[in-house]
This record gives structure tokens, C-alpha cells and sequence, in this order.
């Protein structure tokens, strides 16, 4: 066996172990308050979200943050090439650009790594000026 | 790697199960708009047995799988009557219950002091056992891609099969490969529950990779883009379908210059390739022709005799 | 003069004419008999511009219809009684004899012609606002005689006018076939029964897997000993 | 369930019937080109919401009445018509159905993604028609806007009947569609025919699309699916190729759509309209006018 093929064999057997193993101990979780607002052109938004431990709601400082954008209604189309977020003066805060393909629902997924490894989706509607909740979907 | 490329390259692997699920199907001659249901059936599913009841990983994929290719044998007996144009916008009919189903579909449970599970429209988040359990995004991909490679090998197999080969038959006539004694019934409800199967897997594999799917995730989109992958790459080989999401996912999603065109462009190839090879690139013609190529080249190089060989023989057209 | 010269048409690698040459004189009955599969049918589709040939030249009166549209060799003045009628079932007696003057735009000749066929065949006219699906096969073949005749042409290929007729009808048909060339119109039918041509054509061709095997008038065939066995055999034994 | 709720419930059939007139030209459509060329054109309702969009097109260049919006949507919809049918069909092979089943899926995304990049997705309003107007019946108001959908459906589906049953192309199409080889030995041209179907399905499919902008306030790219999926509905339950079939099933859809809306909401609304479909194609594939031996 080359080494390349041992080196993934041992993973996929590690993955394998941990798959099986199960329960392992809770982690930090990530709650994200994330605001949006459109920047000087059309399909521009500058975002500030602010990450907090759920559970304690101390603020998480010091993550690497990128964000990544995706249509629901599109999956795996229309993804943004992820943007990396930039620590902001109030703690536990971090701002990002946005440049979308589209109006209408995007996910975004806020990924944190660092200290604390975590994935928050915060689903929002962008439209021309304005970004909100997204309203749950109806046809 | 960056997180982009193992992003794209763990999506490609994903929307594999699903092109691979439907390319089953039109082996057997159906078109099927409908396996998006059993990619959903198997991200809930999955997600449900992990995040909720805590499952294994392993075991909740093949849950996924199991819940994928059951559902896909219920709905697979009904419609076992139905051809062409019927059964396709019968399993369309399908594919939408099931998504307006989990669109109702609540059922959160409060794990760590927060309610986790899925919660109709608004879709089921936190499906966190990466994260639980240490798996980076490389491990992910490497657990996707060696499942698809255990997919691939198994369609391998199953093409040598004699059930591979009375799916074939009954795909080109399935008058004629009753007459020849196959079991047309039966064929076509297995087929169905591995396509079913294959799907859910894919599925599992999707909700743990997001952490989070919507009922909006699994619209006739995604059944449409599934069945065009392998009608672009062609129907001679598993291979093929997965040429149509590299194709799709990798070439025209990857390409920052057709950053939003790519929908644009994939309709194009669709609506214009099909007038040039109707049955896609990696065709049975072609594939046959490879076969060839490459027993020759066999044969050439066990047999290394003096002086010059057989001359080059006609290459594949192609 | 109708001339079929060295036709050529294949379906994919099968070759199901391999090089027919016959010629049918203008107001004659001329026959074309031969076995299931010998490229009967092939050879009045090829004709009627439904098939292209791979080779060979068809001409009416010197003029070439190979390569026209079908829609161009009615024009020309050929029209084709198909197979099995193939009536259309959804539309009316009369809206079917309408589709066959589908070429023709003189909307009073088109409703004298309609009452013609009326006359010669007074039973469409009395179910001429039925259903063609709905029609026995008797008179659903007599429609499509009347049909093609819409187009007022000069040669009236028919293929298996008798096919799945009872006798009685049988003979009836072969009286129209005979009554409309002494009216002056070209026909050049395909049959399988031999006893019934020998009534009416005054030449006849035999095919044999995709070639012309014999030529000649009734009499000659009612001669050729093969051909009395394949084809008039026991009946004519018996009788 | 008291009267008022009754006579709410009655209402809200009522609409979902004169709206269901969309559905019923939509359907036609559909079933036109399958009785004619015995394929699905799945980019239909995509190209007619198309259709739509160009009419704003054109109302944003000229001045001129709302009126013209659904001249205009017809016109577009009627070109749209003869390109779909010059890119998905002229040249691919017919003998194989799932090319042009793909072909017309390609062609659905292709009109789908156009329009979201012309608009960047946002939805836009379109000019309804006597939406001021109600009529009082009894308990009961008729909104004028859906009340003109209906009318001009009404108005579309009978012209088109003239035009099957009382012209020489119409007889030309349904001789194509009952028996093609017998077509073409009359001398008509199946490819004229089929060019020609497109078109005027094409027009139908504008004009269904204008009313849909019409009757809901706005047009939006996501209109496409779900109208493609009640067009199937409508063609299905119609029985393939059937005419009156999608003209009664078009309104019975739209009438149970909304009796589903009112009495299970709008979210499960969809579920039974799909199990509805379901049912019909496990038990009754041929429609409601299906003769014992539906079955293709």
C-alpha cells in the first residue's frame, strides 16, 4: 500500500471509530444574532453577526468566522464562495461583505473554528434595500 | 485544500447518491422526477437518528439508507404499473407529498436546553454530530467519497450481474424481457428500493455535512438536476451520471466568470447536447468502444512479443 | 407512365428493397403480389415519400418524385390507400374526406368531389357525420379509398385493400377498384390474394425479400407453375 | 359549521373556479402538444410566465393600456413558442423520449434563469384588470379582476375550438394527432402542423400567464414550478390529450384548491391537490372522460 492510500485507509477507519463510538461530551454551542444591511450597490450587503455561547451567552472572541451563502430552494446552485469575517470593536462580533447572485432566501452558514468548532444556518430574505426574516415559505 | 474546494468537492460527492439514484432508474427505462423524496427521506431520517436519539453515525446512514429504499418499495408497488410519461409525473406527484409533508413535519425534542429537530417550514438545524465528534470537513469528504466508491464498485458488480442485465433488458423492452422469463415486477420494485437506498445514503450524508436541511432543499429541482446529470454524462456507464455533477457542480459552480450563469449554461448543454448524443456522453457506444481500447491495450501489454506489434487498430470513435 | 428504377431503401443495416425496377402503365390495374416481409409495403411507402430511398429514382409521367415531401407527391398526383385504412378514428366521415383534400384549395370542387364520393359510396353518406373510429372495416376501407381519391390523382397506389375484409366486402372493393380505372385512374395495388387480382389487373410483378422476381400478365402468371403454388395453390387445385 | 362559514367556503370555491380558468388554458396547452406530437413540453408554464414578463417589457417601453399587456403576452408567448420548439424538438430525435422530456427540462431552466437575471429575482406587479370591481351576488362578491381571467378564458378556450374544429389547420392538427402517417399521406406537413401548435400554445400559454400576473398582483420566477406541476395536474386528471378533460379539470383543480386552502389552510392545500394527482394516475390514468380501456 502507498502511503497516501494507508493515510486514508487509517482515517476512514478513524471516522468509522468515531461514527461507532458515539456520545461524545457536549460542546460549546454558537447562538448568532446576524444583521444584514445593503451596501452602496445593488446585491452588496454588509453583515454584523454577533456569536455568544447559548448557554452562558458569553461572547465568543478570538474565531476564525466564514460565512457561506446558499439557495435553499437551489441546493448546491447559486453558493457563494465563503467570505471571511473580521473580528468588530464590540466583542464577539464580526463583520463580513456579502455579494449574492440573487434576491430572495439565503442560508447563510456562519462556521466558527478556533476554540469552538460550530455551524449556525440563519435563513434570510435579501431583497432590494431591505433584508429580513425570511417568512416561511409558500407557494 | 481550502474549505471552498472540500465545500464543492463534498457537494459533488453528495448530489452523486442522488444522479446515481435516478440513473438506476432510467437503466430499467423509467424517468424518475420523484428520488429528491428519498434524498429528503434520508437527511430526516439520519439527521432525526443522531441529533435526537443520539445514534451512531454509521448506523443512522443506514437507517437513512433503510428508511430511503422502504419508502421507495411502497411507492414503487402502486406505480409498478405505470410507464413513461405516467410514472415520471406520478413520481413528481409523489416527490411534492413528501415535500409538503415535511413542511408540517414537527417533532423536536429539547436536547443541551434547546429544541432540536425538525420544525416544519422552517426546516431542521442543528444536526451537529461533526461537531460533536470532532470530524473536519477533509474526514467528511473522505467518508462520502469512500461510500460512493463503495457505490460505484457495487454498480460495477451489479452491471455483470444477471440482475444488472435483466434491468438493461427490461429497460429496452419490458414486454420482451417478461417473455424472456424475467421477472419484470420484481425487477422494477428492487430497482426502485436501490435507488431508494442509494438516495437515502446520499441524503444522510447531505444533512450531516449542512447540519441543516429544509423541505425547500428538496423541490422538483433537485430531481430534475439529478436525472439531467446522467442524461449529460451519459447512460453507458455508472460513471456517467457522475461526469453530469462534475460537469454541472464542479466545472460551471467552480468557474467565478459564470458565477450565476451556470443555470443558464446547464439548461443550454442540456436542451443542445441531447440533439447531438441523445443518450449522453459517456454512452453505451462509447463505453463499449473503451472496452474495447482498453482489452487491446491489455493484451499488448501481457504479451510483449518482439518486433512491432499489431498495428493501432481503429480507435473509439467518439 | 409510373417507373421504379433500382430503389434502394434500408432500415438502419437492413436493406429491405435491394434494387426494385417496375414500370406501370397509365390506366391499367397493375399488381404487386409477393410474400409477408418481401418489402411490399416498403416499396408504396417509399413511393408515397414517407421513406427516403437510399438510391433509385421513381418517376410519374417522366417527372422525379424522389426526395419530395409526401405533401409534394399528392400534389404531383399520387396518392396511397394504406394498410390498414388508418382511417382517422376521432374525426368525421366527412372531415376525413376533407383531411385528403388537404392539397386543394378550391373549396367548390373540393364539396363537388365530396358529393361524388357521396354517390359512388352511399354508405359514408349515410354515416357521414359519424365517426370513422367507429365504422366497420368494410366501410372504414372504402373511406380510405375515398379519401386518397380526394386528391384527384392520377396513380392510386393501394396497399392490402382486402386485408382483414370479410369475402362479400372483398368483392365489393375489387368492383370499386375495377369501376375507378374505368374512370381512368392508375392503380397499382399491393395483394396477397392472388385470386382476387386475377380478376382485375392487367399486369402484374411478383417480389420475392426485397426483389422483383417475375413480370407479366395473368395469364402468364396463372402459367408459372412456382407461382401457382405459392400463390394460387391448393385453391386453384381444388377448384 | 355555521352559514357564515359556509358562505365563506363557498366564496373561496367560487374564486378558486374562476381563477381555475389558468389552469384550464395551461392544460390545453399541455395536452395540445402531446396529442400532436405524444411528448410533454415540461418548459411550457416556465415560458409562459416568460411570455408575461416580456409583456412588462413591452408596457415599460409604451404607454398604453393594461389592456395590451395580454395582446403583448400573447404575442411574446407565441415567438417564445416557436423557439422552444425550434431548440427542444426540431432537432432531436423524437423516437427517443427522454430526450425531449430533457430537452424541454434544460429549456425550463434556461427561461426559469433568464428571467431571474433580467429581474434579479424580485418579483414584479402586473397590471390587473377591473380589480376595483365586485360584483354582489346574494352573500356573495365576485372580484372583478378574477371574474375578466375568467371571462378571457373563456374567450381563448372558444376560439380555440373554432379554431380546431372549424378551420383547415384545425383539421390538420387533429389529423396529425389521431393518425400521423395517414397525415402525411394526405399531403399535410406534420412539421408545419407541429411548428404551428407550438405557436398557438404558445399564445394560449402568454395569455394564461398574463392572467395569472393579473389575477395574483405580480409575476415572480417562482411561479413557474408550481404552475408546471398544476399544468401536469390539470393535463393528467383531463386525460392526455384531451381538450375538454384539461377545460373541466382546470376548474375543478382550481375550485378544490382553493375549498382545500380554506378548509385545511394553505399549507397542506398543495398536499391533497398532489395526492389527488397520485390517485388518479394509479386508478384512473386515462382522466375523468376515460374510456374503460384508458390505459396507453
Amino acid at each position: 500500500m502507498r502511503p497516501a492510500t494507508r493515510r486514508t485507509v487509517a482515517v476512514l477507519f478513524a471516522v468509522a471509530a468515531a461514527c461507532v463510538a458515539g456520545g461524545a461530551e457536549a460542546q460549546v454551542r454558537a447562538k448568532a444574532d446576524l444583521r444584514c444591511e445593503q451596501a452602496s450597490e445593488v446585491l452588496l450587503y454588509d453583515c454584523t453577526v454577533g456569536l455568544v455561547d447559548s448557554r452562558t451567552n458569553e461572547p465568543l472572541t478570538g474565531l476564525a468566522v466564514t460565512i457561506g451563502a446558499d439557495m435553499p430552494s437551489m441546493a448546491g446552485a447559486h453558493s457563494v464562495r465563503p467570505v471571511v469575517a473580521a473580528e468588530g470593536p464590540a466583542k464577539g462580533t464580526y463583520r463580513f461583505r456579502l455579494a449574492l447572485e440573487m434576491h430572495g432566501d439565503w442560508a447563510l452558514l456562519i462556521n466558527l473554528s478556533g476554540a469552538t468548532r460550530d455551524r449556525v444556518v440563519k435563513v434570510l430574505r435579501f431583497e432590494d434595500g431591505r433584508v429580513g426574516e425570511a417568512p416561511p415559505p409558500r407557494r | 485544500m481550502d474549505d471552498y474546494t472540500i465545500g464543492v468537492l463534498s457537494n459533488i460527492g453528495v448530489v452523486s447518491f442522488v444522479a446515481l439514484s435516478a440513473y438506476l432508474l432510467l437503466l430499467t427505462g423509467e424517468i424518475s422526477f420523484g428520488q429528491q423524496a428519498f434524498f429528503a427521506i434520508g437527511a430526516y431520517a439520519a439527521g432525526i437518528a443522531t441529533a435526537l436519539w443520539g445514534w451512531p453515525l454509521a448506523l443512522a446512514l443506514a437507517w437513512g439508507a433503510l428508511s430511503g429504499g422502504g419508502a421507495a418499495v411502497l411507492v414503487g408497488i402502486p406505480t409498478l404499473r405505470l410507464h413513461g410519461l405516467y410514472f415520471s409525473i406520478a413520481t413528481l406527484a409523489f416527490a411534492e407529498m413528501v415535500r409538503i409533508l415535511f413542511e408540517l413535519f414537527r417533532y423536536q425534542v429539547e436536547i443541551d436546553g434547546e429544541l432540536t429537530g425538525p420544525s416544519g417550514a422552517e426546516g431542521f438545524r442543528n444536526i451537529r454530530y461533526i461537531f460533536d465528534h470532532n470530524i473536519d470537513a477533509v474526514q467528511f469528504l473522505l467518508l462520502i467519497y469512500a461510500l460512493l466508491a463503495a457505490a460505484l464498485l457495487g454498480f460495477v458488480l451489479l452491471e455483470r450481474s444477471r440482475t444488472g442485465v435483466a434491468f438493461r433488458m427490461i429497460g429496452e423492452d419490458a414486454t420482451l424481457a417478461g417473455l424472456q422469463g424475467i421477472s419484470v415486477a420484481r425487477h422494477k420494485v428492487l430497482a426502485a428500493g436501490i435507488a431508494g437506498a442509494l438516495a437515502g445514503v446520499g441524503g444522510g450524508l447531505y444533512a450531516h455535512l449542512t447540519t441543516y436541511v429544509e423541505p425547500r432543499i428538496f423541490d422538483v429541482m433537485l430531481g430534475v438536476h439529478s436525472l439531467a446529470y446522467g442524461l449529460i454524462g451519459g447512460l453507458g456507464t455508472a460513471f456517467g451520471p457522475l461526469l453530469g455533477v462534475l460537469i454541472d457542480i464542479g466545472l460551471l459552480e467552480s468557474i467565478r466568470a459564470l458565477a450565476g450563469y451556470r443555470m443558464i449554461i446547464f439548461g443550454g448543454i442540456v436542451a443542445l447536447l441531447l440533439i447531438v448524443r441523445p443518450r449522453g456522453l459517456l454512452d453505451e457506444r462509447t463505453m463499449h468502444g473503451i472496452g474495447n481500447l482498453w482489452r487491446r491495450t491489455l493484451l499488448r501489454l501481457r504479451r510483449p512479443g518482439p518486433g512491432p506489434g499489431p498495428g493501432p487498430g481503429p480507435g473509439p470513435g467518439p | 407512365m409510373f417507373e421504379i428504377s433500382d430503389i434502394v431503401a434500408a432500415y438502419g443495416q437492413i436493406e429491405a428493397l435491394k434494387g426494385v425496377s417496375l414500370k406501370v402503365e397509365s390506366g391499367k390495374i397493375t399488381c404487386l403480389l409477393g410474400p409477408n416481409g418481401a418489402g411490399k409495403t416498403t416499396l408504396m411507402m417509399t413511393i408515397a415519400g414517407i421513406l427516403q430511398p437510399r438510391r433509385g429514382s421513381i418517376r410519374l409521367e417522366g417527372t422525379e418524385l424522389t426526395g419530395l415531401t409526401p405533401a409534394r407527391i399528392v400534389s404531383r398526383g399520387v396518392a396511397l390507400v394504406p394498410e390498414n385504412r388508418l382511417v382517422f378514428p376521432e374525426m368525421s366521415v366527412r372531415e376525413n374526406l376533407l383531411a385528403g383534400a388537404y392539397q386543394r384549395r378550391d373549396r367548390a370542387g373540393i364539396d363537388a368531389d365530396i358529393e361524388r364520393m357521396y354517390a359512388r359510396f352511399p354508405r359514408l353518406k349515410e354515416r357521414r357525420e359519424q365517426m370513422a373510429g367507429t365504422l366497420s372495416g368494410g366501410e372504414q376501407q372504402m373511406l380510405a379509398v375515398a379519401r386518397a381519391l380526394m386528391s384527384r390523382p392520377r396513380l392510386l397506389l393501394m396497399d392490402e385493400p382486402s386485408l382483414g375484409l370479410a369475402p362479400l366486402i372483398v368483392a365489393e372493393i375489387f368492383d370499386i377498384i375495377a369501376e375507378l380505372n374505368r374512370d381512368g385512374t392508375t392503380i397499382f395495388l399491393v395483394e396477397q390474394n392472388a385470386h382476387m387480382a386475377l380478376k382485375v389487373a392487367h399486369q402484374f410483378f411478383l417480389m420475392e425479400q426485397g426483389r422483383i422476381t417475375f413480370s407479366g400478365t395473368p395469364g402468364q402468371l396463372a402459367e408459372d407453375e412456382v407461382i401457382q403454388r405459392a400463390y394460387l395453390g391448393t385453391r386453384r387445385a381444388a377448384g | 359549521m355555521d352559514l357564515l362559514d359556509l358562505i365563506d367556503a363557498v366564496q373561496s370555491v367560487a374564486d378558486g373556479v374562476l381563477f381555475g380558468a389558468t389552469y384550464s388554458l395551461l392544460g390545453i396547452g399541455f395536452t395540445l402538444i402531446f396529442g400532436v406530437m405524444h411528448k410533454i413540453n415540461l418548459s411550457y408554464a416556465a415560458a409562459s410566465i416568460g411570455a408575461a414578463y416580456a409583456s412588462l417589457l413591452v408596457m415599460s417601453v409604451v404607454q398604453a393600456p393594461a389592456v395590451l399587456a395580454f395582446v403583448a403576452a400573447a404575442a411574446a408567448g407565441g415567438v417564445i413558442g416557436g423557439l422552444v420548439y425550434l431548440v427542444g424538438f426540431r432537432f432531436i430525435p423524437l423516437a427517443n423520449p427522454l430526450a425531449t422530456l430533457m430537452s424541454t427540462v434544460g429549456l425550463l431552466l434556461l427561461i426559469d434563469e433568464i428571467i431571474v437575471h433580467a429581474t434579479d429575482g424580485v418579483p414584479l406587479s402586473y397590471p390587473a384588470l377591473f380589480s376595483d370591481v365586485i360584483v354582489q351576488v346574494g352573500p356573495f362578491g365576485l372580484r372583478g379582476d378574477l371574474m375578466f381571467v375568467f371571462a378571457l378564458g373563456c374567450v381563448c378556450m372558444v376560439l380555440l375550438l373554432l379554431l380546431l374544429y372549424r378551420t383547415r389547420l384545425g383539421l390538420a392538427t387533429r389529423a396529425v394527432s389521431q393518425q400521423p402517417t395517414a397525415s402525411l399521406l394526405c399531403g399535410i406537413s406534420t412539421t408545419r402542423v407541429n411548428v404551428l401548435t407550438f405557436v398557438i400554445t404558445g399564445v394560449v400559454g402568454g395569455i394564461a400567464g398574463a392572467m395569472t400576473g393579473a389575477a395574483i398582483g405580480m409575476l415572480s420566477p417562482l411561479l413557474s414550478l408550481p404552475l408546471t406541476v398544476k399544468g401536469l395536474i390539470v393535463t393528467v386528471i383531463g386525460g392526455l390529450g384531451s381538450i375538454p378533460g384539461a377545460i373541466i379539470a382546470g376548474l375543478i383543480v382550481g375550485g378544490l384548491e382553493n375549498a382545500f386552502q380554506f378548509f385545511r389552510g394553505v399549507s397542506e392545500r398543495d398536499l391533497y391537490i398532489m395526492l389527488l394527482l397520485f390517485a388518479f394516475l394509479v386508478f384512473r390514468p386515462g382522466g375523468i372522460f376515460a374510456k374503460s380501456s384508458g390505459r396507453d
